[in-house]
């Protein structure tokens, strides 16, 4: 775990701004100190590079048509590392931007010929880049500030009589319901956290019989699930359909002693 | 309260709420607030309400557990014309949200986003419920004791199955794909009518 | 037909209707009728309902695909006490794709990247879809063939907008001529840049 620090470079009347240990850091405040976890969220609530630079220009009262490239590269680079350190998913974004930065760092530099002093800041580009998305940033909050759905706009739920409607439902073919299953455990399959198993469905049906039967006040006997006419077969999916609500925690099983009945019940 | 300040208000609760309400659920609304209506003057209010509604095109109608607004059968004639229009479709998100509860049962809507990706409408499951192919099992013990869900015999039954084990498996499923390849399950104009409900 | 006999009608298909109704919905509903409103006495009633409802809990409002009742949002503070449910939260991820696909529309995902500077994960995009809150416009004619998307009447209902001129506006852009190349050389920062190095 890496120690995170935060310390204010108050003689630069900047916000807080945090540093890793090893950094060389001057006064470390302990009343300002993040804990890992907190900067972790704090560095995730950028929307990206461009995100992250309005930030560095703003919390220094800047106007963004006057970025101190040197300043906000090397902050920018701070962050960067920083990310890195706490082994955040770095997006490529955020690297591009960095070689950006120190394009325009050492173009800037360079001594730049008299005459064609009025175009051709380096820093132009960068400049529309971030004033296009302040101005898009801005937009997104205006419009989650809008009045809507859900939120301060209720639709009125007047109840309807029972009507002699004749409801023309949607139809639906088996087919379509396969497709879009297959399409389903397809896509979760590209995103390799998820697994859907093709366990046999006789286990899902006997668990939801077994979860019909039962409930949380009753006990319900174990051996009543087992039907010795459904054959070897027919017992062995129930005592799987049973292990796997148990292991679901979706049903308790009770017995008072050793060779005692054992009752099943709901999760109370 | 004043009962002139407190009718539109509840107008508004009457309006908004999916259930009827009683003059003590009413009554419970206000507590705390500065300006709490008695419960005389919520009855007052209500009677008032009556009045006022008794020639528009829906009443305020007193039932057992409380009141409520609800449409004036006199209107009957038009208002069912409005569901009586050609049957809509349902979206690729319902469709895929059925399939996982008929494959993946007892499951809850968490489980459902998991493998989407997507957040599940709250309008999707009541669709599914209301349409009686899908049943609450309980709830999951685990934080937020979240519904599961699981296939209604009336599933069964509009799809022409036994039991679920009649249900084609996935491996199955992309057997017909590969056999069949000109056998499209799916229509491409069919996929974009459905993602645009 | 007497808009006397005509309002009460209405009131009673807003009232029933899950969404809103624009003039020729409701003129349609009433074609075969013996007795058949035109689109201008259903206008004028909708104009006296609108009034008739301006002062109640509850109002006859304008939106994109019509006129809907809706709770009046001064009752909120009570309307909310109602339910448990938190209103649903959009990411700001979500919030600045939308922003961009209402404001720039036809607007490819690679160009709402361009402007960004991430990458708009496809998630997003599938739950706009699915909230129909977006919809494809086509594809544009560039390698690739991309789709460009704009916003539903859906999106605007949503956030209670009668059209997109209802947006709020965007802030201006300063002029990049403001930008004076003889200010830009900050003495400090090189000598910074370069004790660095």
């Amino acid at each position: 775990m890496h120690k995170v620090f935060a310390s204010t470079a108050s003689n630069q009347s900047e916000m807080p701004f945090a540093l890793v240990e090893g950094e060389p850091l001057t006064v470390i405040p302990q009343d300002l100190y993040i804990p890992p976890d907190a900067l972790l969220v704090f560095l995730e609530a950028f929307e990206g590079p461009l995100d992250l630079l309005l930030y560095l220009i703003k919390r220094q009262n800047l106007d963004v048509l006057s970025i101190p490239i040197a300043a906000i590269t090397r902050q920018y680079m701070e962050y960067i590392h920083l990310m890195e350190q706490l082994e955040l998913e770095l997006a490529a974004e955020y690297l591009v931007m960095a070689s950006m930065l120190a394009e325009i760092k050492s173009r800037m530099l360079l001594p730049r010929p008299t005459e064609s002093q009025d175009e051709d800041d380096p820093r132009a580009e960068l400049v529309r880049r971030l004033q296009e998305y302040e101005q898009f940033k801005k937009a997104a909050e205006d419009l989650d500030n809008l009045d809507r759905l859900e939120r301060e706009i209720h639709l009125t739920h007047i109840d309807i009589p029972k009507f002699k409607v004749k409801l023309a439902l949607p139809t639906v073919e088996l087919n379509d319901l396969m497709s879009a299953f297959r399409d389903v455990v397809n896509r979760a399959e590209q995103f390799a956290s998820h697994h859907v198993d093709r366990e046999p469905l006789s286990v899902r049906e006997r668990m939801v019989i077994v979860l019909d039967r039962i409930s949380a006040e009753d006990f319900t006997s174990f051996n009543d699930f087992f039907n010795p006419a459904e054959g070897r077969m027919g017992v062995v999916v129930s005592f799987i359909a049973i292990l796997e609500l148990l292991k679901e925690s979706l049903i308790e099983l009770v017995q008072t002693e050793p060779y005692a009945p054992i009752y099943v019940k709901a999760k109370s | 309260m004043e009962i002139e300040k407190l009718k539109p208000i509840l107008e508004a609760l009457f309006s908004a709420s999916d259930k009827p309400l009683s003059v003590n659920q009413l009554f419970d609304l206000f507590v705390g607030d500065i300006e709490q209506p008695t419960r005389d003057e919520i009855r007052k209010a209500i009677e008032e309400l009556s009045e006022k509604y008794s020639a528009n095109g829906f009443e305020l109608k007193q039932v057992a557990s409380g009141y409520r607004f609800q449409v004036r059968t006199d209107f009957e004639t038009w208002v069912v014309r409005l569901w009586e229009q050609k049957p809509p479709r349902y979206s690729r998100a319902l469709m895929e949200t059925l399939a996982l509860i008929a494959y993946r049962q007892p499951i809850t809507r968490g489980e459902i986003e998991d493998i989407r990706g997507v957040s599940v409408s709250t309008n999707i499951i009541k669709t599914l419920l209301e349409r009686d192919w899908v049943k609450s099992l309980g709830h999951k013990e685990v934080p937020g004791r979240p519904t599961l869900y699981g296939t209604t015999s009336g599933f069964l039954d509009y799809f022409n199955l036994k039991s679920l084990n009649e249900l084609p498996t996935l491996a199955e499923i992309r057997d017909i794909d590969q056999f069949n390849p000109e056998l499209v399950l799916f229509p491409e104009e069919k996929k974009e009518v459905a993602s645009n409900h």
